[in-house]
């Protein structure tokens, strides 16, 4: 295999681990929890900001084109370890605000919001995180230590993302198979009787949404320092609606088709509509292949609403997308 | 097993409703039931919480398509058809919750119910609705959602008065009423109903109230019907607590 | 059923990839060599595509007209960097795995440099990046060419041009938070302030505002003599057209950057206010790049010949983003040639000495007449769309810079004319760019 | 002095926003469908405008009623061929928000493959600025802002005195309750969804030509406004979505008199608060959720 073809899969790799990490976080979030977090993408940014801040030392230097708070030396294991925090710290925030509405669809529009004001503002308050240019030479962990060249390298970094995804499968999998999940189950498929059964639901949802912001700052972290720059064109909304497309694919509240529907549509769909014959590179050429996937997507939500593997239902028989769903007397009557 | 000593199942009636099933998806709520409703009488159906109570009223109202049965209205098929239809066809409903327009005026709400009148139509049963219960008459411009639960539920029966209907289903209307209202509720509003030469489907959990004022009565469980007859018969019987509950082993 | 069906054609795809593997190699076989235009041609920055491929287009016919490298023919390629720095990252991976024959690239732009520049120098291949980020002023790499003008000599040179040559001490400026609007700022301010000019107000911009009247009207109220500025076309059509309506018909004697130069810019700003305001108050300050002389009619003359289905291609007449695109890929060929190879480790190196000539090359305006040259024993100097451009050792362009405006022809904006003013290298130097 | 100008920048502002957010507020007030493809609906209203002043050479204002037609088109065709159906099949409205990214993906993209990336404008006379109380607003201001209250002042009329107005509001408090009324709320809806998607056609003109020039993603970046004046009055009902136009509208001139950069992040700060406050909206809407599609 040729170096390029190398750093090609290198590159699919370790974006297919982070893709992975990030859609579990997602899934934890609206597979389970019902949230419908259109902000997702702010916590694997702050995620990615906090390692690389942490670990390209002080501003000035040899980085005088860039400004920036907070940076530092950190080891890379502690940067990763502070991103995650600062990822669940975030979430905490946005969520105290963002989940007071009632209606789960009502919240996402306000984590949407949440999610340009973002934006903006990291990209006009260029003293933070270097406004709209961002932020680049992030450090490769370990990369001095080692003393590999670029290839080796890589094949090294695709295996520092397989012991995270194997860490996070190993988190997620705890998590959704404990008490706590059954009730964060039963609160998304039905709030009312759940409020009512004595669960917390809001500090509930707010844990959910919590654990969900730090494992997206986890899978940011992870990025960052595979790319080595930064930006906040990297974390446009559009981001966050491609990987909600991963687990509705996959099925949503399924953690296992939450990990193929990412690699499904991130890595083989993306990579793979542009190895489709094209009879000339325009513009029109290119438009018609995201034409094309938003046609797949439609017609996967058609023949698959509830993805390639379904959630298995556990206690409750009640269909949650049925016509009477959030009615009252359905709910009684099929219990 | 399922009817009482000496008496056979009733086959005619305005409403008939023959060995229907219905449920979401592919699951039935509820299997092969029976039921039939005349002009001018009120027919209960009781049972425990999760008995198919309301599946199957929803199915008669065209809310649910029916997996397999019949129902027909004066002799005509009304299965299958969308709610809108069945309701053009003189069946009003009053769900147990959410039972008027909230965002909506009395007013409204009542011209809502005759939606398919003609225009002058709607103003001149608007006035005989208010007749009935002249007590909306001074509430009329104020929002459905900002009224007591006694009045709203009049507002939901006066609302499917407004089209004359020659079928009423009844949803619980009692839920959340307390005792004295529930009672005003049922002997005053519901049992006068009949004087409308209407034909009455009431589900209810106040059953000994219910079949007070019924002429015949239905006990679903479990997706069944477990027994049927008379009103008066049920309320005479002993074991009335063990009937509500749909167990009737022995009672044959 | 249908879950293992689509497995089975994930697996499929995979193994078609895996296979492409064999196929192709980094080193350069028979058939035709291929330029990539690694550029965004979807998303917020997809006017960019476009501009790519055409420039590639006139690139590939000139070299062709000529006969091409060593018995190849050169031909184009498109690529979508999207515009975003991850995804960015995949897209030049696959280019440079999967494309056979890939002997250079134009591009990338700022928002994917910063991910894909190591990838690329890795990988031996030279680039013309046609971003103006100041964090590459100082880089090293060989196969990294950027003859066009780096933003913080661009922020110098606008500072020089206000103050030494159009005569304005007092202005505002107006600048986007964009990232390559941001980069020219830092320069200008220092500049200008040491060439003892103030600002009557300092506004940045949102792009993509509904409205701007506001910012518009605070900046009016500060009696400035002139507004410099940067903006993205769509904030420019909007800025202007306000502006014009809120100071009686009349925009304030504006000087842009080349960000203004680009097709997209002067179609979108002259359709919003009108092409004399336009020609009248609006000036650029770009690096030299002359709309005459033989280099540049050798350009209009590919530009029209070139074979490729291109759509509104006399937009690209005056842009000197295209010109300078051009230029580069040509003189990459001629490289090719003095080098006598098609490695890139050999003929890299070449490339800066094509562009800014060693002692006693013969100046060439088209790739026929370099490669006689050449063949001949000579050494070349190009001297193409964009005139003469001068690199410094880092590879990044000093050439001077030349204040523009618009000349009309029939009822539209078309073709650049000097105003006279040229802010020379010295010039530059002194003002502390370079 | 400046207050007052901006005062009258942000009515302009406030208008457009007004018939976008509460096109899209109807929409999903009686569907319960949050529609993102509504941005991309917006553009193609200013496309179809484009065809008819710049190709067809009509006046812009007969481009402003063809972009209002089109909007209404596409998205009457989209309820039917779309959303309908697949609320029919009971997929959840969650799954059908991410349906309709997919479907403003496909008519972004199927415009871009069209038209171009390149800006278009529209052909408009330049007319004089008029002043009135301190505020500087060109004709073509004054009559966007006629056209949005025209608009929207028709809308009130529609809802509280006409027969199918007061049918949409009762399908969208309870759209089972309306069925079992004898309301053809498939009608109803479809109707309701042409409606908004004049709203959103005349948005999207209007839009445009204050912003002087479109591209295909025009609409969709302005979308993300609207959708954050609808929010602050509560989404589904169109009085506060109207107030919510307002108050973004005013705030986003009135922030750039203090941080021109900063004026977005002021407008949703604004929105964040409101949230604190009242955390359904100004307007809490009265309808839980509920699918429309179902019998």
């Amino acid at each position: 295999m040729t170096t390029a073809w190398q750093f090609y899969f290198i590159t699919l790799l370790t974006y297919s681990g982070v893709n992975i990490i990030a859609a579990w976080a997602l899934n934890l979030q609206y597979g389970l929890g019902g949230i419908l977090n259109f902000a997702f993408i702010i916590f694997q940014a702050v995620g990615a900001y906090a390692a690389a801040v942490l670990t390209l030392g002080p501003a000035g230097g040899i980085t005088t084109f860039q400004t920036y708070v907070g940076g530092a030396h950190l080891p890379w294991l502690l940067a990763l370890v502070v991103a995650t925090l600062a990822g669940g710290v975030l979430a905490l925030l946005v969520g105290l605000v963002a989940l007071r509405p009632k209606r789960t669809d009502y919240q996402g529009m306000v984590l949407l919001t949440v999610a340009i004001i973002a934006a903006v503002v990291v990209t006009d308050e260029k003293g933070w995180l270097n406004g709209a240019s961002g932020l680049v030479g992030v450090p490769k962990p370990f990369n001095e230590s080692l003393g590999l060249g670029l290839i080796e390298y890589g094949w090294f970094y695709v295996g520092v993302v397989a012991v995270a995804v194997v860490l996070v499968f190993i988190v997620i999998h705890l998590l959704t198979s404990s008490p706590w999940c059954r009730q964060v189950r039963a609160m998304r498929e039905d709030p009312v009787a759940a409020e009512a059964l004595g669960l917390n639901v809001p500090a509930r949802r707010l844990q959910v949404f919590v654990i969900g912001g730090a494992i997206a700052a986890f899978s940011g972290a992870l990025l960052v320092g595979y790319i080595g720059s930064w930006s906040p064109g990297a974390w446009g909304p559009g981001e966050t609606f491609l990987l909600f497309v991963c687990i509705v694919v996959g099925g949503l509240g399924n953690n296992f088709g939450a990990a193929v529907g990412s690699v499904l549509v991130l890595t083989v769909l993306f990579n793979g509509l542009a190895y489709l014959p094209i009879f000339s590179y325009t513009t029109a050429a290119e438009a018609l292949q995201l034409v094309l996937l938003g046609l797949i997507v439609i017609a996967f939500l058609w023949f698959k609403p509830r993805g390639l593997f379904p959630e298995r239902r556990r206690r409750f028989a009640f269909p949650s997308a049925g016509p009477d769903r959030g009615t009252a007397v359905a709910v009684e009557e099929a219990r | 097993m399922r009817t009482s000593p000496g008496e056979s199942p009733r086959r005619d009636g305005h409403l008939v409703v023959e060995d229907l099933s219905a449920g979401y998806k592919k699951t039935a709520i509820i299997r092969g039931v029976d039921v039939a409703v005349s002009k001018g009488e009120v027919v209960t159906v009781i049972g425990p919480n999760g008995a198919g109570k309301s599946t199957l009223l929803k199915s008669v109202m065209g809310l649910l398509e029916p997996m397999a049965g019949s129902i027909s209205l004066g002799g005509e098929p009304i299965g299958g058809l969308p709610a809108n239809k069945v309701a053009a066809k003189g069946v009003g409903y009053v769900p147990q919750v959410r039972d008027v327009f909230e965002t909506l005026s009395v007013k409204e709400n009542l011209e809502m119910g005759g939606y398919h009148l003609r225009r002058p139509e709607v103003q001149e049963r608007i006035e005989e609705v208010l007749l009935a219960y002249p007590q909306l008459k001074g509430m009329l411009t104020r929002s459905a959602g900002k009224i007591s639960g006694g009045e709203r539920k009049m507002v939901a029966i006066g609302r499917v008065l407004m089209t004359r209907p020659s079928l009423v289903i009844l949803d619980e209307p009692t839920a959340g009423l307390s005792p004295k209202l529930a009672q005003q509720m049922l002997e005053q509003y519901v049992a006068r109903l009949t004087a409308r030469e209407v034909a009455v489907l009431l589900v209810e959990q106040r059953a000994r109230e219910a079949l007070e004022i019924s002429q015949y009565a239905y006990v679903l469980a479990s997706g069944e019907v477990k027994l049927e007859s008379a009103a008066a018969s049920i309320l005479d019987r002993d074991d009335l607590g063990q009937v509500f509950l749909g167990r009737t082993e022995g009672a044959a | 059923m249908r879950t293992r069906r689509l497995l089975a054609g994930a697996v499929a795809l995979l193994a078609v990839v895996i296979a492409g593997c064999g196929s192709s190699s980094s080193e350069i076989g028979s058939g035709a060599l291929v330029m990539a235009s690694y550029q965004p041609y979807t998303g917020p920055d997809a006017a960019y595509g476009p501009e790519g491929t055409a420039l590639c287009s006139f690139a590939a016919y000139e070299i062709n007209s000529g006969g091409g490298v060593m018995g190849h023919k050169f031909q184009c390629e498109a690529f979508d960097s999207t515009g975003d720095p991850a995804d960015a990252l995949p897209v030049a991976n696959r280019m440079l795995a999967n494309t056979t024959n890939l002997i250079m690239v134009y591009g990338p732009t700022q928002s994917a440099q910063r991910a894909v520049e190591p990838v690329l120098n890795q990988e031996k291949i030279v680039h013309f990046p046609d971003s103006g980020d100041p964090a590459y002023d100082h880089q090293t790499s060989p196969y990294f060419i950027r003859n066009g003008p780096s933003d913080s000599l661009a922020g110098t040179a606008i500072a020089a041009y206000t103050a030494n040559h159009a005569g304005y001490k007092h202005v505002a400026i107006a600048f986007t938070n964009e990232e390559a609007a941001q980069t020219v700022v830092p320069a200008l301010k220092e500049t200008f302030a040491k060439l003892g000019g103030t600002f009557t107000s300092e506004q940045t911009l949102a792009p993509g505002q509904t409205s701007y009247r506001t910012e518009i009207s605070h900046i009016l109220a500060s009696h400035p003599e002139a507004i410099v500025t940067e903006m993205d076309p769509q904030t420019a059509a909007t800025f202007f057209s306000e502006e014009l309506e809120l100071n009686g018909g009349e925009l304030l004697p504006t000087i842009t950057t080349s960000a203004a130069l680009d097709s997209n810019w002067v179609g979108g700003v002259a359709k919003a206010i009108g092409p004399e305001q336009f020609m009248q108050k609006i000036v650029a300050v770009a690096s030299n790049t002359p709309t005459e002389g033989p280099g540049y009619e050798e350009y209009l003359q590919a530009l029209k010949k070139a074979p490729n289905n291109i759509p509104e291609r006399e937009n690209y007449a005056a842009d000197p983003y295209a010109q300078l695109g051009y230029d580069g890929l040509v003189c990459g060929a001629l490289a090719m040639l003095e080098a006598n190879s098609l490695e890139s480790e050999k003929w890299a190196p070449y490339v800066p000495k094509v562009i800014n000539g060693e002692k006693g090359a013969i100046v060439v305006h088209t790739f026929p007449e370099g490669k006689k040259a050449i063949e001949a024993g000579k050494t070349v100097r190009w001297s193409g769309a964009a005139g003469l451009v001068t690199l410094n050792k880092y590879n990044n362009s000093s050439t001077p810079f030349t204040g523009y405006k618009w000349n009309g022809k029939g009822n539209g904006v078309a073709s650049l004319e000097p105003t006279g003013g040229e802010v020379s290298s010295k010039e530059l130097e002194e003002a502390g760019g370079a | 002095m400046e207050l007052n100008l901006a005062l009258g920048f942000g009515l302009v502002t406030a208008s457009i926003l007004a018939l976008g957010a509460v096109g899209f507020t109807l929409q999903f007030g009686i569907t319960n469908i949050f529609n993102l493809s509504f941005g991309q609906v917006m553009t193609v209203g200013m496309f179809a405008a484009y065809l008819i002043n710049v190709q067809g050479g009509q006046s812009l204002w007969v481009g402003v009623l063809g972009g209002a037609l089109a909007g209404a088109v596409v998205s009457g065709f989209l309820n039917k061929t779309v959303f309908m159906p697949f609320l029919r099949r009971g997929v959840s409205l969650d799954g059908i928000i991410i349906v309709s990214l997919a479907v403003g993906l496909v008519l972004e993209n199927v415009m871009l493959a069209f038209a171009g990336p390149s800006f278009k404008a529209y052909n408009q006379p330049r007319t004089h600025s008029i002043h009135v109380l301190g505020m500087i607003l060109t004709v073509q201001q004054l009559l966007i802002i006629g056209i949005s209250v025209a608009a929207l002042v028709g809308l009130h009329l529609l809802l509280r005195q006409t027969r199918l107005g007061k049918a949409m509001r009762a399908t969208a408090a309870n759209a089972g309750l309306a069925r079992t009324s004898g309301i053809a709320t498939d009608r109803v809806t479809m109707i309701a969804w042409c409606l908004s998607g004049a709203l959103c056609g005349a948005a999207g003109v209007t839009f445009a030509l204050n912003l002087a020039t479109f591209d295909t993603t025009t609409g969709s970046s302005l979308l993300l406004v609207v959708i954050a004046a609808a929010v602050f009055g509560g989404v589904g009902q169109p009085y506060g979505a109207m107030l919510g136009a307002l108050v973004i509208g005013l705030a986003t001139e009135f922030a750039a008199l203090v941080s021109p950069n900063l004026k977005e992040v002021i407008a949703f700060a604004i929105l964040v608060v409101m949230l604190l406050v009242r955390p359904d909206g100004l307007i809490p809407s009265a309808a839980t959720k509920e699918t429309m599609g179902a019998r």
